[in-house]
């Protein structure tokens, strides 16, 4: 009671995950400062890790507590299941992330610091999952877009990694002002900021032709297309994820996908259930637009980083396709698709990372030669994430794909099947070429001894992150039934 | 009682065999003698599953069923029809000859080596049990990669861009035949082919002709074939000529005549014509081929078409003879193959030109390249020919014109298989051909004869095959009245599943 | 007459406000940018404060002109203010797609609100004399948009984090400077 | 007690705010400074601000206000790390142009 | 008798695959003796079942056995079975029988050579395959000999591997036989679907259905087709010539005896379904009688003793085509069997020249033989005079009676009758050319230097080609199983016509009545008329060949065109060659060059080349400056909300 204020009741367990995240930060910012330089590395990096493995119990936890949807602390959030299903995925990236960043060569100074903004990312994000009113999803987004902008510049020995920092801030800057200036419109429309009051108003008020609203939403799709980094707002992707250490590269091709479209969905359907009409139709043509550029982009990569960072704009495409279905299949397949995807996209990086490592440079196709002969676990990793993408059998890829297919067809847009059909195809042949660059180069070719000299460094932390992405990886073909009945139960919290 | 785990274990043995290769800590000999261990032990699981067969009665039979998601009900369902049983037999066999040849040639990083051709013996082997459209498309996919790095590592020179060739063109085939998989599976609400009925979707069946026509391949989507068979080591060739273009043939069986007999009527003409088409263009550009293999290649895209035709001229005749003909060009292009290598190893090349005289002072390479060569030209009374007689004879009755190009094409195959005989045997010895070239060592004998004697075994008695494939055929020898028409043949292959599917539906 | 006043200030504001953000934009030296758009954001608090919004239009004169503003100054005075001719470099098409891009957002905005004042915007809601105010601000930053207040002073807190961490002088490349 | 309504239409704030807003939308893509860009970057945002707050008006309700308050601590956080990154790149010996940063290409 | 039946059909088999499976474990002379007893045993169960069926009443001669179904499709069971009746009896003693003969004579002919094993099991298969086509129960077996008889002699004529004419001759036989082969399977496949079954009772139980239909036609032309190919008769004839490459012996017995009359034996088979066709059978019978005219002709010039055998070989044939195609089915059987005789002994006759000049074929180099091969000289002329026809020697009664049959057969017949008797005339010439050339007169130098000097030293190195089995020494004119059996056979030739005597006595006709009753009836009249004018033509023919080659009183007529037409066979080669093989090829490489290349590789490579360039284009867009990047969102913004609010 301050000022004959009532506060809202604060349901805690709704923010467990962020909240350990947040204090996870500032336990590591704490051991910036207080513990000594040579501990300090392996500290953090513990704590960072706990405090991930917290925020996945967390989540899970409030996964299983919240089979009934609403919304929490004045209804600023939303305490559901998407948004928990959501938090693991992310706090699990995180976690993986985690592992591939331990060895990174970076600047001692800021080792602290650096995982300090990793869980403050992840916090941000889980955070994000929950959001429900335009404010929340703004403050959001900028709360881990701004720890991306710093995760990105860390490594400032690298003018790459600078660049990428400045032109993510920029880029990233302008698509959250577009974001802004879209919400203001959409609350002038409406006079509201809460999604679901937003739809009700716009029902009520048969708003569902409103010119400001329109082009509000017009603005907001833009900005959340500009986080999923589809196309043709996927411009600064391939820069900043070759340029940014590629540990963080890992962690944002994976959970800022995941939540920015996590959010698009929650957004577009919660909020805007009226203009169905107008945005499942944009977002299918944006899927095209990302399929096409990412694979034909891709097809001509050297750069093994930015051959992945196209790829990750092609499966934005195929992921916006399971949006654009509107469905609650639709919605499955896009909650199920993110599980494999996550995985597999950190394990790629890890394994370039682990390369780049021993090469110090970065890693090309060529330099890639007889990796997989090496390095057997990583390889075969390799391997498994490369078909995985291209959605062949025996891997979650390959479910996912089905699922969104599977959603596209039950929409009636067999068209769009054969969009990603075609895409599939032309995937395979810079997916196909990471392994043969990885295996069928004649032995003579091999680079197998590293830049740097002596054996390649054994990271016990890289390889079990790799492994655990192989694990999620194939794992998701085989256990499909429990995670589709996950994600069927999250996608249950929004209203089809 | 259940046999279901009979199926599934010929499935899983090879994987199992696979892992054991990768990961026990094996001397390279050892490694080797392990893998063809497996793959022996593969073949007498698939004696035990041909011995509990009942091939008196139709349907689907020592299958098992499991559920794999539920809300698109997808499951995990494999059994065989009596046709199933040959072609996973063909597999097995001749997967076990090509570990067994691949042992004595002896292959470098032979781990990674036999475990991929243990996995690629159990993919394809899971491709022919079956029974639920997505599992099937998982085999089918499944079957790709194993075959992308066998042919891509140890390959020849051109390797590289032939497996990329190969693995992308069949890819796009396959992954229109998984749109048509969601489109059949989701208006159906089931993807277990048992259950679903029939369907009359052209565009669905369509997408299916596309993967099945490029594995096959069909004339003209064979551009991966000629760079794949030549650049691939023998074995491997062998396994892909022989077994995997069969997985194409039988999805043509299994899943487009027995799901679209409406399509299937509309689309027969052209399909046929295609097959004729590539029946003759094989033969010639055999009959052209300037080394080994491209002979060979070509044939079997010959026999391929050959085979098409049997199959859609969906009557008795047609099909029981496809059947039999799928498992005669298995064998003997697997052999083949296997002996181009050897005579490759010998000569340090397949150039038509640059051999030559071979049969002086090499009786058993004579006599086995002869024996294989007149029965790949279905000499009458080789079992080839039983195929190939059944299958033009079938053909007859859908239009007397493809039996007749059947028949020139028997002529071309006379032609281009004394071609190579002659080439490699006869006359003067090549260049290539030194006199200390040695004749068939004892160790490929024991890979290549099993396949000979069981070849000659078939062209003893076809019909253990013929009778076998469909359950149905009441042997006694009835006089006069005219076998069922082909539409009546195409119904009755229909109906069959349907009774299929209320037996299901009873349980 | 009120009215007429407040209509005067709108004007001299609102045109105050147009030419400095343009100033912002074409000025060749981030220092005058700086303090142009200083005068914008002064004239875009008058326009708050005819909105009666004065909590908001103070903090406008305080945080922006007053804290981040002169940071900026401090940043651009440490670098010494490079000159930039605004139009200049990239490739050729970029200048002008610049300026299309953003007139036909600008016009597409302008035509929506038009269309849209016709029916709703031309009359505002009546408001509560608490409108505005400070208190009512704080009432609802500590009710309805608690959460939102939280996060931002964490986003706040990682900003400074992230500033210390990126400004602050690495030893890897503190030390050869230190030689120099 | 209730101030009657005052001054122009909000139609024209909403005026204002939009060229201010595609005002700085040109500044961000004309300018290579990327002190002048981050300026920009401010522009656009107080052009969604100036109409948040004139939606507020409008409706009579203090969201926008609370949004446009929350922006402007946003605005001063990116602006932070932006100079902090201009500070490093600076160090670097790098000279300020955006366009000169495009080592990442292709 | 049906397990005799068997036997005599497996035991050739069986040695077959003993020598291939033993290889070097068995001794040459050991496969030798293996194949002839073999074959001996089929002789024996052949007479065995022979006289079984001589038991049964003539109406009950018809036994069928099958093993078991060799192939079936749903209803359709086509059984590995065989049938034991008067026809199929006749042959098996004949194929046997002569069989038996030629392979015991090739005991000594191929001693010496250093593939003798693989020779023997080749002539095992061969019995094999003869007797599978003669004694088959269904024509779907019958096919399967018939294909297998070709293949074995695809091998016997490609023995001598290293010989390039030897391999081409071998791949011709066996690509012409495989066109026969295509045609019957043709005719098979409409018989199916008509009858719906291949057994030949079935078969024919339906022919009257089928009468006079164009299928019934197409069948028979089908089946007309399979006959002409085997049995060398125009136009499929082109490679009978070429196949004497092979062993003297191989040609005996399969270009002679057995194999090439397999389509008189087809005919007779299947005479209910031509009888159905009366126009086929004409065409055959015409077939029949221009290839006689025309082997000939072309007779007259070859030089190489074994190919003017050979052209004769054809020319007999086609009597046998014209006597079934007349539809006196017994007679062509007759002179089939009584042909089997002699032209097995002019064969082996010849093959006791060529071994004793140490492989020499040409007969300008050979002449007066007949004082230093005195047995082979009697020989020869035994088998010349049945050849020719003059009684009492076996060709006289069989050839005449396929005459006096044309007679019966309106104006096609009288014609038909005509060019049988230009064809004994040339007969008569051919042979005594041949004859008088190679045993009259003087011995030539060659001649002399073989056969006196008794030494082969400089032979060998003349002819190091032919496969050294001259190498051995033999005394006179030949080890004993060769003599013998070329003595049996001479005394067959001489008396093996008196089996039937036209209107007095005529076993054969009413044994084969049962399976083939004759659609013709020669009268007395006609017999007379035909055998005295055949004899007389004959010994006219005779009679020139004895004034040119023997006594060499007169020239032989010199026509340079006619001469070169006859060399070049017709130019029939030239013909096929222009027409067929090399369109063929030609189609095959421009496939390659206008089709394969550019269309199905072409379009693969096009398209990726294609994506690669868009793949391009698109990196290009991503220049790397930032500035580009937010045009692309503010431009794309713009676009969206125009059509946001344009279709809202």
């Amino acid at each position: 009671m301050i000022l004959g204020v009532v506060t809202p009741p604060i349901d805690w367990f709704a923010l467990a995950a962020p909240l350990a995240l947040l204090a996870t930060g500032g336990v590591c910012l704490l051991a910036a400062v207080l513990v000594p330089k040579g501990d300090r590395r392996v500290v953090a990096a513990f704590v960072c890790a706990a405090g991930f493995v917290g925020a996945i119990a967390a989540a899970a936890a409030l996964y299983a507590q919240s089979s009934a949807g609403h919304g929490v602390i004045a209804d600023a959030i939303q305490r559901d299941r998407l948004g928990a299903f959501a938090s693991v995925i992310v706090a699990g990236s995180g976690l993986l992330a985690v592992g591939v960043s331990y060895r990174e060569r970076m600047a001692d100074d800021h080792v602290a610091e650096y995982y300090a903004l990793l869980a403050w990312a992840g916090a941000g994000m889980a955070f994000l999952t929950t959001a429900s009113t335009l404010l929340t999803l703004f403050l959001g987004l900028e709360w881990f877009s701004i720890s991306l902008y710093i995760l990105c510049a860390i490594d400032r020995e690298l003018v790459g990694s600078l660049e990428a920092g400045l032109k993510y801030l920029i880029v990233g800057g302008f698509g959250s002002a577009m974001l802004l200036f879209g919400s203001a419109l959409v609350y002038g429309a409406t006079g509201r900021l809460e999604f679901h009051e937003i739809a009700q108003v716009v029902q009520q008020q048969h708003l569902s032709h409103d010119a400001l609203l329109v082009a509000g939403l017009a603005l907001v799709i833009g900005g959340l297309g500009f986080k999923a980094s589809a196309a043709p707002f996927h411009m600064w992707t391939p820069d900043v994820y070759e340029g940014a250490p590629t540990p963080v590269t890992a962690f944002m091709s994976a959970a800022t996908k995941t939540v920015a479209l996590v959010l698009t969905l929650r957004v577009l359907v919660t909020a805007f259930p009226q203009e169905a009409r107008l945005w499942t139709y944009t977002l299918a043509a944006i899927a095209c637009a990302s399929l096409a550029v990412g694979n034909l982009a891709a097809l001509v990569q050297t750069n093994v980083k930015r051959m992945l960072a196209y790829s990750s704009i092609s499966h934005a495409g195929f992921m916006l396709i399971a949006i654009a279905a509107n469905s609650a299949l639709g919605a499955r397949a896009l909650l199920f698709y993110l599980i494999p995807y996550s995985a597999m996209s950190i394990g790629s990086f890890a394994v370039v990372a682990a390369r780049e490592r021993e090469l110090n440079r970065p890693v090309t196709l060529d330099n890639l030669a007889g990796f997989g002969w090496e390095r057997p676990l990583l390889g075969i990793s390799m391997v498994v994430f490369m078909l995985g993408f291209a959605g062949l059998p025996l891997t979650g890829g390959f479910v996912g794909k089905f699922y969104v297919f599977a959603a596209a067809y039950d929409r009636g847009w067999t068209w769009l099947v054969i969009v990603g059909v075609a895409a599939t195809a032309v995937s395979l042949y810079y997916y196909l070429g990471v392994i043969r660059a990885m295996y069928m180069r004649s032995s003579e070719e091999l680079q197998l001894a590293p830049v740097a000299g002596g054996s390649p460094a054994r990271e016990l932390s890289l390889q079990t992150a790799v492994a655990g992405c192989l694990a999620v990886t194939v794992g998701a073909f085989f256990a499909v039934q429990p995670l589709i009945d996950a994600a069927r139960h999250a996608a249950r919290s929004l209203s089809f | 009682m259940d046999t279901g785990w009979l199926t599934t274990a010929l499935i899983l043995l090879p994987v199992a065999g696979a892992l054991a290769v990768w990961l026990l800590p094996l001397r390279p000999f050892a490694v080797g003698s392990t893998a063809l261990l497996f793959a022996l032990a593969e073949v007498a699981l698939w004696i035990d599953a041909i011995a509990r067969f009942d091939f008196g009665k139709p349907g689907l039979q020592l299958d098992q069923r499991q559920s794999w998601f539920s809300d698109l009900h997808v499951s995990y369902h494999v059994g065989f029809y009596g046709f199933s049983i040959w072609l996973v037999g063909l597999t097995v066999v001749v997967l076990a000859a090509a570990t067994g040849y691949a042992f004595w040639a002896g292959r470098e990083r032979p781990r990674a080596y036999y475990g991929l051709m243990l996995l690629l013996t159990g993919a394809i082997v899971g491709v022919f049990v079956a029974q639920d459209l997505l599992l099937f498309y998982v085999f089918w996919e499944a079957m790709l990669v194993p075959l992308y790095f066998l042919v891509g590592v140890w390959g020849g020179a051109g390797r590289l861009r032939a497996t990329l060739l190969f693995v992308i063109y069949t890819m796009a085939g396959s992954l229109l035949m998984l749109a048509s998989i969601i489109a059949l599976g989701l208006t159906h609400g089931t993807f277990d082919l048992t259950v679903m009925g029939t369907d009359d979707s052209t565009w669905i069946f369509l997408g299916f002709m596309a993967a099945f026509a490029v594995k096959a391949p069909l004339f003209p989507l064979h551009a991966w074939l000629p760079s794949a068979y030549r650049e691939s080591s023998p074995e491997v060739a062998a396994v892909l000529s022989g077994v995997v273009s069969k997985a194409a043939a039988y999805g043509f069986l299994r899943i487009a005549i027995a799901k679209f007999p409406g399509p299937v009527a509309d689309f027969r003409t052209p399909i046929l014509v295609l097959a004729a088409c590539g029946l003759i263009y094989g033969s010639l550009l055999a009959f052209r081929a300037p080394d080994l293999r491209g002979v060979i290649a070509y044939s079997s895209l010959a026999q391929m078409g050959l085979i098409t035709l049997g199959i859609f001229a969906v009557n008795d005749l047609g099909l029981n003879g496809a059947v039999l003909q799928m498992v005669n060009h298995g064998l003997i292009s697997a052999t083949l193959f296997l002996l181009a290598g050897g005579i490759e190893r010998r000569a340090a090349t397949g150039e038509l030109g640059a051999l030559g005289g071979m049969a002086g002072g090499r009786p058993i390479l004579a006599t086995v390249l002869m024996t294989t060569g007149v029965i790949a030209l279905a000499v009458p009374g080789s079992t080839a020919f039983a195929g190939e007689f059944a299958i033009l004879a079938g053909v007859f009755r859908t239009g007397w014109g493809y039996a007749v190009v059947g028949a020139v094409a028997m002529v071309l195959a006379a032609m281009y298989m004394l071609r190579l005989i002659s080439a490699v045997l006869h006359q003067a010895p090549g260049r290539a051909v030194s006199e200390a070239a040695l004749d068939l060592r004892p160790a490929e004998l024991g890979v290549v004869v099993p396949l000979v004697a069981i070849l000659l075994v078939l062209s003893a008695w076809p019909a253990a095959i013929t009778e076998r494939s469909f359950g149905s055929a009441p042997q006694i020898p009835h006089k006069g009245s005219v076998v069922p028409s082909s539409a009546a043949a195409q119904l009755q292959f229909a109906l069959k599943e349907l009774e299929q599917k209320r037996k299901q539906q009873g349980q | 007459m009120a009215n007429v006043l407040v209509w005067a200030v709108w004007v001299v504001a609102a045109f105050a406000c147009l030419g400095s953000g343009i100033a912002v934009i074409s000025f060749t030296n981030p220092f005058y940018s700086a303090l142009s758009l200083i005068g914008n954001l002064a004239s875009l608090a008058v326009l708050y404060l005819l909105l009666s919004a004065e909590f908001v239009a103070a903090a406008q004169v305080l945080v922006y002109a007053g804290a981040v503003m002169v940071m900026f100054l401090f940043v651009i005075a440490y670098l010494g203010g490079r000159a930039d001719a605004p139009w200049a470099g990239g490739p050729s098409w970029q200048a002008l797609a610049a300026v299309a891009a953003s007139a036909a957002l600008f016009v597409e905005v302008i035509v929506v609100i038009g269309l849209k004042s016709s029916s709703r915007l031309s009359h505002q809601g009546e408001i509560h004399v608490s409108y505005g105010r400070p208190d009512e601000i704080g009432r609802l930053f500590l009710t309805n948009h608690l959460l939102a207040f939280e996060i931002t002073s964490i986003v706040l807190l990682i900003a400074a984090v992230g500033g210390v961490i990126l400004g602050s002088h690495s030893r890897e490349i503190g030390a050869p400077g230190a030689q120099q | 007690m209730h101030p009657p309504v005052m001054g122009p239409d909000i139609v024209w704030y909403l005026a204002v705010a939009t060229f201010l807003f595609c005002t700085g939308a040109l500044g961000v893509l004309i300018r290579r400074s990327p002190l002048i860009v981050l300026l920009s970057l401010e522009i656009m945002l107080n052009g969604a601000n100036l109409a948040l707050i004139a939606f507020s008006r409008h409706y009579a309700q203090g969201d926008g206000q609370i949004f446009a308050l929350t922006v402007m601590a946003v605005a001063a956080s990116e602006v932070v790390v932006g100079l902090g990154l201009i500070v490093a790149i600076a160090r670097k010996k790098l000279d300020l142009d955006v366009d000169k940063l495009s080592t990442l290409r292709g | 008798m049906i397990p005799a039946a068997w036997t005599c059909l497996l035991s050739p088999l069986a040695a077959a695959l003993l020598i291939t499976l033993a290889g070097t474990r068995i001794s040459r002379r050991g496969a030798a003796y293996l194949a002839t007893a073999s074959v001996f045993v089929s002789f024996v169960a052949a007479v065995v079942s022979f006289a079984g069926l001589l038991g049964d009443s003539p109406k009950q001669r018809y036994h069928a056995s099958t093993l078991w179904s060799w192939l079936t499709a749903g209803q359709l069971d086509f059984g590995l079975r065989i049938v034991v009746d008067p026809l199929s009896i006749f042959m098996m003693l004949v194929v046997s029988g002569v069989g038996m003969l030629i392979v015991a004579y090739s005991i000594g002919y191929m001693e010496g050579d250093d593939e003798e094993r693989r020779y023997f099991a080749y002539m095992a298969l061969f019995v094999f395959s003869m007797l599978l086509l003669v004694q088959a129960g269904n024509l779907l077996i019958l096919l399967v000999g018939w294909g297998l008889v070709g293949l074995s002699s695809y091998l016997l004529i490609g023995f001598w591997h290293e010989r390039p004419a030897a391999i081409a001759a071998a791949k011709k036989a066996f690509v012409m036989n495989a066109i026969g082969d295509a045609t019957m399977a043709l005719a098979l496949f409409m018989l199916i679907q008509r009858t719906g079954s291949l057994n030949f009772e079935d078969v024919f139980a339906q022919t009257d259905q089928l009468g006079g239909s164009w299928a019934v036609n197409l069948i028979a032309l089908g089946l007309l087709g399979g006959a002409v190919a085997k049995s060398a008769q125009l136009p499929l004839h082109t490679w009978l010539p070429d196949a004497m490459e092979g062993p003297t012996p191989v040609s005996a017995l399969i270009h002679a005896a057995t194999m090439v009359t397999a389509g008189v034996y087809l005919i007779v088979r299947t005479a209910p379904l031509f009888e159905q066709a009366p126009r086929v059978l004409e065409l055959a019978a015409g077939l029949g009688a221009i290839t006689l005219v025309m082997a000939g002709l072309i007779a007259l010039v070859q030089t190489d003793i074994k190919r003017v055998i050979a052209y004769s070989t054809m020319s007999q044939i086609g009597y046998m085509f014209m006597a079934v195609g007349l539809g006196a089915f017994a007679n062509g059987e007759f002179h089939l069997l009584t042909h089997a005789f002699f032209k097995a002994l002019l064969f082996m006759a010849a093959g006791l020249v060529i071994h004793a000049l140490a492989g020499e074929q040409d007969i300008r180099k050979m002449g007066g033989l007949r004082r230093l091969m005195p047995f082979t000289f009697v020989a020869f002329v035994v088998g010349t005079l049945s050849l020719t026809g003059i009684p009492p020697f076996s060709g006289f009664f069989s050839k005449d009676s396929i005459l006096a049959a044309a007679l019966d057969h309106g104006w096609y017949g009288q014609l038909l009758w005509i060019a049988g008797m230009a064809g004994t005339f040339l007969t008569g010439l051919y042979a005594s050319r041949l004859f008088f050339i190679v045993f009259w007169g003087e011995p030539s130098p060659f001649v002399r230097e073989h056969l006196m000097a008794s030494s082969h030293a400089h032979a060998r190195e003349g002819h190091p080609s032919h496969n050294g089995h001259e190498t051995h020494e033999h005394a006179g004119e030949g080890p004993f199983s060769m003599t013998a059996t070329v003595g049996l056979l001479t005394v067959l030739a001489a008396i093996g016509g008196f089996l039937q005597f036209a209107e007095v006595w005529t076993p054969v006709s009413d044994w084969l009545a049962q399976v083939a009753p004759p659609l013709v009836e020669a009268t007395g009249v006609q017999e007379a008329i035909s055998s005295v004018l055949a004899v007389l033509l004959g010994l006219a023919g005779l009679g020139i060949g004895w004034s040119i080659y023997g006594a060499r009183t007169s020239e032989a007529p010199r026509v340079a065109w006619l001469q070169t037409l006859l060399e070049r066979k017709f130019y029939f080669d030239e013909l096929y060659d222009a027409a067929f093989y090399r369109p063929s090829v030609w189609v095959a490489h421009a496939l390659g060059r206008w089709i394969e290349r550019p269309l199905v590789f072409g379009s693969v490579r096009e398209l990726s080349e294609g994506l690669r360039e868009l793949g391009l284009g698109t990196g290009r867009l991503q220049t790397g400056l930032v500035r580009t990047y937010a045009l692309a969102i503010a431009a794309s913004l713009a676009v969206v909300t125009v059509v946001f609010v344009a279709v809202r």
